[in-house]
């Protein structure tokens, strides 16, 4: 018996039929010297969990990667072939690829085939020239340059939360806390998403990897079970009667 | 209707002591018409071994020269008869070719091994998994009726009467419950010494 | 009754020339034959108590019940024709089942009483129906408190600290009166009421009868149900007694 | 009839000292029925009536009916009423089968009964049935035997007899009823039949065509094919023979050959 | 998504049951089906609304039946499709004090029938009789009372576990009922995904067992299946609660949650040759 | 996302008549899709002491079914008292199924039994209640497996009679042997249908002219089969002309 309701998300919409979905909580945030992404760890398959310990967090190259929502078999053929020419780009020019020419491939690919492909990328990456910087193509294939950004079926949950919480000028560890706490707010009401969160900060230096498990995940205000009363009980003595059983 | 059901026809082939039986039926019809009670659809393939081909009609013509066609390369390359096993591949790689536009036929094969007689069945879909079997192996449109049957009469080590009598019995109790086969069987009985080929008769409704 | 035979009092619906409605009094009649029951309502629940008159010592002990049940939360007992009474259950429970399928909460005593009250008046009112035989005591506690209401065939109700219906109503009355309410546990008033059923039986006139006592408050989580056997065998003995002492004071 | 004057015309009418006359005549009909006696001990619950003829030629009326696997009636008054109820009874214990997968508790089957008595006894245009009945059977809380009258009325007794000259038999079972609970089903079928010989017109006697004894709980010691849980079965003629040949009566051949001529209902005249 | 309504009906096999004796499917043979129906057609059937689909949702309930009697389980979410909308929903409910159902798919569905049950229960007190009505009862009830609803084509989009000791026999019930009005009883039971999750564990762990299973280790294994659902359905959540049954009585725990391993998952990059 | 009332159930049901006896057996699986829900939930119901049904399809259907008939049997028997006769049943189970025509049943039905000659029946159901006396009959997710191994086996189709001045007769097997064709029908099934397996329960109802040493020794078998009187009391009660109804429980695979 299927329990799912009719609310599917945008992205799962477009999904064919088996196809495996990346119902998903994406996050990239800047900072002054770099960038912060991250990601929740699942992928299902209508409402199975295909995998629990998923890393969407996609190297495309040294100082670039990518975070992949939509269908995964798209959004990793799509980044293959953004890897390649960015490998092919390096070696050619001698020097890193901004993460503005990332972001323009990903663009082209995904506008271009936007009939075809059910893909919503957030590039995100550090360069000498613009340090570190967040673009948003979501589904239809358009370029957004956004300060923060946030992606897949739980990001609906948290723009709120994102906007009364963003600010200007945040550090490397403000911002690695803004990142992890939307996420766990997101996988908390998402059904697409769930499992850990992992994180990567990219600056000059490098790409640190951050890893929260789901059993560590940041914890807000949960409601209390009332144990033996059902709702319609727990109306009745919010009127103040004496319920009987 | 799917298109395997266009035709009719059905196949069984048997594993008895020293010996295999293949058996089908003779009708072959368009949907739920019957034109002709003389369609043979099992076929020698060397003096000991046989494969019946149930399906679409005119791909198991095809397929039927088409074996012939390439067992006679095998016999000009390797210089002898093709083996059971082997040929089981054959037919496996032949009908896996047409993976994407396949032919319409699931075929069975029955032989005996030309270098120590032993018996050898064998079925496939039709894109060519193969499928070994030690007891028996059915085809075609009273495929499952055949199962019922043959799984309740068959018994290891048969002598070659006994063999023929079971699968003449699963064939034709298989095929009377099935509109699309019947309207008469050739069984083929393979033994070391010699190939018996009987027809049967059988209801012709 | 000097009007009996006068014809002005064969039906619910015809008037006396002095307007009454003798059908309805005749009613009462049935009423006054009737063991007695009372209720007492304390500060934390109430007490129903009924004499249950033995018409045969065939019977089989603890059956027949006198006090029913119309929801958890209800107790009901009526005096007068036990039929109409268990009739009139059967109307208290589907009133009671209605009200919590609408509202999804359990219906106020006062509320009941004025339906049930419209129901029995109903009976008074054509000449194709008798009026029920019964008056009826209910008893309830809820998010209003502890609550006593009593209902006449009439379809008149009125609400009670303490009342007493059928036989021995005048004498359970006055007893009923010398309680202190404001002090009263419902662990007392059980004794109370077996005593006082106790007293109003006279067992030179009456035939045997069995008490029966239900409560529903704190010390019955709510519920109404007859009380726990050990409570009941206390109360009853003691009752007894004291019954028994007070005539002989007499 | 003490009463006749324009209070008992029918049944929407009190009197002045609060009675209905019209149900206390319905209760006269069911007295004009042959008599039928019930009594429970703690394993069983039994029935025993006794059968009229209309004549030498004539069957004897059935008087006692199967309505569950685990319940049955005996009946005395207006055998077509008896019917109507009878059938209903029926209906209920299915649906009690179909709905909760459970057998009908007794008491419940003879509350709806009794639910549908009170109602003719409210309303003009319907008279109270004419017929009282005795149920037995047995359920989750043991055997159970039930008087049921047309005023609306259903008691539990250890021990009953309705129909005619049941006051013999009920004094006959007042005095020994505090033995019943403790009895064997032979014990208590014997005091059964005790008690309804009580009830017989002098020169009648209990014969196995004109008595039945109708039976829930385990099965006894004279008895076979009976479920162990018990379930209820009418022992007649041949069956009932032991039991009534055990009262040791010496008429009984004479018995046999002479019926009573009495009609099994009559309405009152 | 487009995918078929019935997730048991993914990758179906082809039955013969199907096919009546004459070859043909009975189900379009027939016309058995909802479109059909002839609907009264008066003024106010367009307001009249049936269940459609299930709106507000609970995921799986699982139970099985231990030496002393029943143990149920099932999580506190109610989902809004995808939503994690309500946290704190107990999907676990006591019918009378020998019988504890537990509810999947329609939340609003399981609040009706709890009412159902309610009033069932408070008729069954007023009788005041000393009869009540055990597992066995309830179950039958139900049962009748969800093919009725299907046979209205008004179906209670939900399934059902009930659990229950008889407390006069002392016979435990076990037993499944849907919107289907489809029964079974079984030593293990789960609706939805743990039909297909938590089954085969229920099955190995309790039906294969040798010895008898006592009460502590039953809650292990709920443990393990609830664990293991988490892990695997979408819809679920780590907070759950668990009701047992034996002779004794009835009880519904607080809710707990279990300890998940994720410790393994950091060291995994990527989707294929990814190493950073 | 629009409501389906049906479902399959899987399972599968045969009955085959003897002259002094009728057989009538069905698997205990009970499943939806690939998933066993139940490995014993039955599916032949004793109706009485000559009559048995088997109804498979979907499960609560054919439950909801034998409710009403056993309904429609008890009311019978407090009109006429007596026992509804087979033949009167299977015109029964004809019009309720066709009552329903519209919202049919999704039930195949078999009834097996006693008839009122006391020779063995059995009458064969569609699910919009067309219905025929046979000798034999297989129904449910194995049907196409079964029913051409009775046709050979029961009515000895494509079979030469050994005398055939003297051909066999259809429905005079003995009970051994027919005892012995059910069995290997169902292990047979359960080898090539994954809805068929678990268990096998068989109903031989008989007149009381059979010969039961057969029952006695299909128990003493390899694989072990319980045997049970059903409704043993009311039997006894009914007296020795009575028929008998007896369940034989075997397990089947349950992979």
């Amino acid at each position: 018996m299927d329990l799912r309701s009719a609310m599917t998300h945008a992205d799962a919409q477009r999904l064919k039929k088996g196809e495996v979905n990346l119902g998903t909580s994406i996050m990239a945030v800047e900072f002054e010297g770099g960038v912060v992404i991250g990601a929740d760890s699942r992928t299902t398959m209508g409402s199975y969990i295909a995998n629990r310990v998923t890393d969407k967090l996609t190297h495309i190259h040294d100082r670039i990667y990518c975070c992949r929502s939509g269908s995964a078999a798209d959004t990793q053929a799509v980044a293959d072939i953004v890897a390649y020419h960015l490998s092919m780009f390096s070696v050619q020019q001698g020097e890193r690829p901004n993460t503005h020419t990332a972001a323009a491939l990903f663009n082209q690919l995904c506008y271009g085939n936007k009939d075809r492909l059910s893909a919503g990328i957030i590039v995100a990456g550090y360069d000498k020239e613009n340090g570190g910087s967040v673009y948003n193509i979501p589904l239809g294939g358009g370029m957004f340059k956004q300060p923060w950004a946030i992606g897949g079926s739980g990001s609906t949950y948290v723009y709120g939360y994102c906007d009364a919480t963003y600010k200007d000028g945040m550090n490397k560890d403000e911002t690695v806390h803004f990142v992890k706490n939307t996420l766990a707010l997101a996988m908390s009401r998402d059904g697409s998403s769930g499992g850990t969160i992992r994180m990567c900060v990219i600056t000059d230096d490098g790409v640190q990897r951050l890893f929260v498990p789901g059993n560590e995940l940041p914890q807000f205000w949960e409601p209390q079970v009332n144990v033996n009363k059902p709702a319609h009980q727990l109306a009745m003595e919010a009127e103040g009667d004496i319920m009987v059983h | 209707m799917s298109i395997m059901e266009y035709n009719g026809g059905s196949v069984v082939a048997m594993r008895g002591k020293k010996c295999v039986a293949i058996a089908g039926d003779l009708r072959l019809g368009n949907r739920n018409m019957s034109l002709a009670a003389n369609f043979e659809k099992v076929f020698p393939i060397t003096q000991k071994l046989y494969v019946g081909l149930p399906g679409l009609a005119t791909d198991v013509l095809t397929l039927r020269d088409t074996f012939r066609f390439r067992t006679n390369m095998y016999k000009l390359k390797e210089g002898r008869e093709i083996e059971p096993n082997t040929f089981a591949h054959l037919v496996s790689s032949t009908l896996y070719e047409r993976r994407w536009s396949p032919y319409f036929v699931e075929p069975v094969v029955a032989g005996l091994d030309p270098n120590n007689s032993e018996p050898f069945i064998a079925a496939t879909d039709l894109i060519g998994c193969l499928n070994f079997a030690k007891d028996f192996v059915v085809s075609g449109t009273a495929s499952d009726k055949m199962f019922g049957m043959a799984e309740s009469l068959w018994e290891p080590d048969l002598e070659a009467e006994d063999l023929f009598e079971t699968v003449s019995q699963t064939l034709l109790n298989g095929v009377d419950r099935d509109a699309l086969s019947g309207w008469g069987a050739v069984v083929h009985l393979i033994t070391p010494e010699k190939i018996i080929t009987r027809s049967l008769k059988s209801r012709m409704d | 009754m000097s009007s009996i035979g006068t014809g002005y009092d064969l039906s619910a619906s015809t008037y006396s020339p002095d307007g009454r409605i003798f059908q309805i009094e005749y009613a009462n009649k049935a009423v006054e034959n009737a063991g007695t029951v009372i209720g007492i309502r304390t500060k934390d629940g109430v007490i129903l108590a009924a004499q249950k008159l033995l018409d045969s010592k065939l019977l089989v002990s603890g059956t027949a019940k006198r006090i029913l049940t119309a929801d958890m939360h209800i107790g009901m007992a009526s005096a007068g024709l036990r039929a109409d009474g268990k009739h009139l259950q059967t109307r208290a429970r589907e009133e009671c089942k209605n009200y919590r399928d609408n509202y999804m909460s359990p219906i106020p005593l006062k509320h009941l009483s004025d339906r049930l009250g419209s129901y029995l008046n109903a009976y008074t009112l054509y000449s194709s129906v008798r009026p029920f035989g019964i008056s009826t005591v209910i008893s309830s506690c809820d998010k209003n408190g502890p609550q006593l209401y009593a209902i006449e065939p009439s379809g008149l109700y009125w609400g009670y600290q303490a009342t007493a219906i059928g036989k021995g109503k005048q004498l359970a009355q006055t007893e009923l009166e010398k309680l202190n309410f404001d002090e009263l546990s419902m662990r007392q008033a059980v004794f109370e009421a077996a005593r006082i059923i106790h007293l109003v039986h006279d067992p030179t006139k009456d035939k045997g009868f069995e008490l029966e006592i239900s409560w529903i408050g704190k010390d019955s989580q709510y519920k109404h149900v007859h009380v726990p056997a050990q409570l009941y065998d206390e109360a009853n003995e003691l009752g007894k007694t004291q019954a028994e002492s007070g005539r002989m004071q007499e | 009839m003490v009463f006749r004057n324009s209070y008992d015309s029918d049944n929407t009418v009190f009197s002045p000292q609060g009675r209905l006359h019209q149900v206390e005549y319905a209760l006269e009909a069911v007295r004009q029925g042959s008599a039928a006696v019930g009594l429970r001990s703690n394993t069983h619950a039994i029935l025993l009536t006794l059968k009229r003829s209309t004549g030498e030629l004539a069957s004897y009326q059935q008087k006692a009916f199967k309505i569950d696997d685990h319940l049955g009636i005996a009946i005395a008054g207006l055998t077509s009423d008896a019917r109507v109820l009878s059938n209903y009874m029926r209906n209920q214990a299915m649906s009690s089968r179909l709905l909760y997968g459970r057998p009908i508790p007794v008491n419940r089957i003879v509350s709806q009964i009794a639910e549908k008595a009170q109602l003719a006894t409210q309303q003009y245009g319907r008279r109270p049935y004419g017929v009282g009945f005795l149920v037995i059977g047995q359920d989750q809380t043991g055997p159970h035997l039930h008087e049921f009258s047309p005023d609306g009325n259903a008691l539990e007794y250890v021990a009953m007899s309705i129909g005619a000259r049941s006051q013999m038999a009920k004094t006959y079972l007042e005095k020994e009823h505090d033995k019943l609970a403790e009895c064997s089903l032979d014990e208590l079928i014997h005091h059964g039949l005790q008690s309804l010989k009580a009830s017989l017109q002098q020169s009648k006697t209990l014969t196995p065509l004109n008595t039945s004894i109708a039976i829930v709980g385990p099965p006894g010691p004279n008895e076979s094919g009976v479920k162990s849980e018990g379930s209820f079965r009418i022992l007649e003629g041949d069956n009932a023979k032991p039991y009534i040949d055990a009262l040791g009566q010496e008429e009984q051949t004479q018995a046999q050959t002479q019926p009573t001529q009495q009609r099994d209902v009559t309405m009152q005249e | 998504m487009n995918m078929s309504n019935n997730f048991t009906s993914w990758g179906r096999p082809f039955t013969d049951a199907k096919m009546d004796m004459y070859g043909g499917d009975v189900t379009q043979r027939y016309q058995l089906g909802a479109q059909q129906m002839t609907v009264p057609d008066d003024k106010f059937s367009e307001g009249v609304q049936k269940t459609q689909q299930p709106i507000v949702t609970g995921t799986s309930v699982i139970g099985l039946k231990f030496k002393d009697g029943i143990m149920l389980a099932a999580d506190n979410l109610a989902s809004y499709g995808s939503l994690a909308r309500f946290k704190d929903i107990q999907r676990l409910y006591g019918v009378g004090s020998n019988t504890i159902i537990g509810a999947a798919g329609d939340m609003s569905d399981f609040q009706h029938v709890q009412h159902q049950l309610d009033t069932l229960i408070t008729d069954e007190y007023c009788h005041d009789d000393g009869h009540s009505l055990g597992p066995a009862q309830i179950y039958e009830y139900m049962s009748t009372l969800m093919y009725h609803r299907r046979s209205q084509l008004n179906p209670l989009w939900n399934a059902f576990v009930v659990g229950g000791v008889d407390p006069k026999s002392g016979e435990s019930t076990l037993a499944y009922v849907d919107l289907l009005g489809t029964t079974y009883s079984a030593p293990t039971i789960g609706t939805g995904y743990a039909s297909m999750i938590a089954i085969p564990l229920l099955r190995r762990l309790v039906e294969d067992r040798q010895e008898p299973l006592n009460k502590e280790d039953a809650l292990d294994i709920i443990k393990t299946c609830m664990k293991v659902l988490f892990y695997r359905d979408a819809r679920s959540l780590n907070k759950f609660q668990v009701a047992t049954i034996t002779k004794e009585g009835s009880e519904i725990s607080q809710s707990m949650s279990v300890d998940t391993e994720w410790g393994f998952a950091e060291g995994i990059r990527g989707y294929g040759g990814q190493t950073q | 996302m629009s409501f389906s009332p049906y479902t399959q159930n899987g399972g599968t049901i045969l009955a085959i008549a003897g002259k002094d006896f009728c057989v009538v057996a069905g698997d205990t699986r009970q499943s939806e899709g690939f998933s066993i829900q139940s490995r014993y939930e039955t599916k032949v119901w004793r109706l009485n002491e000559k009559a048995t049904i088997a109804a498979n399809g979907f499960a609560a259907d054919c439950k909801q079914l034998v409710k009403r008939v056993k309904w429609r049997l008890e009311t019978y028997k407090h009109a006429h008292n007596r026992e509804m006769p087979l033949k009167s049943i299977a015109r029964m189970v004809q019009t309720m199924l066709y009552g329903k025509r519209f919202f049919p049943f999704y039930s195949y039905v078999i009834i097996g039994g006693i008839d009122d000659d006391g020779t063995g029946a059995v009458y064969g159901f569609d699910p919009v209640g067309s219905y025929e006396r046979e000798t034999c009959r297989a129904a449910g997710a194995a049907q196409s497996l079964l029913q051409p191994f009775l046709d050979n086996q029961i009515y000895f189709r494509n079979q030469q009679p050994a005398d055939p001045t003297n051909p066999p007769i259809p429905g005079t097997l003995p009970l051994d042997n027919v005892l012995a064709i059910v069995t290997d029908s169902f292990t047979g099934a359960t080898e090539r249908h994954i809805e068929v397996g678990d268990a096998l329960e068989m109903y031989v109802v008989t007149n009381s002219n059979c010969d039961l040493g057969a029952l006695q020794q299909i128990t003493q078998s390899a694989t072990k089969t319980d045997l049970e009187q059903v409704a043993r009391e009311e039997a006894e009660f009914n007296g020795p002309k009575s028929c008998k109804t007896f369940k034989l429980l075997r397990q089947l695979k349950k992979d």
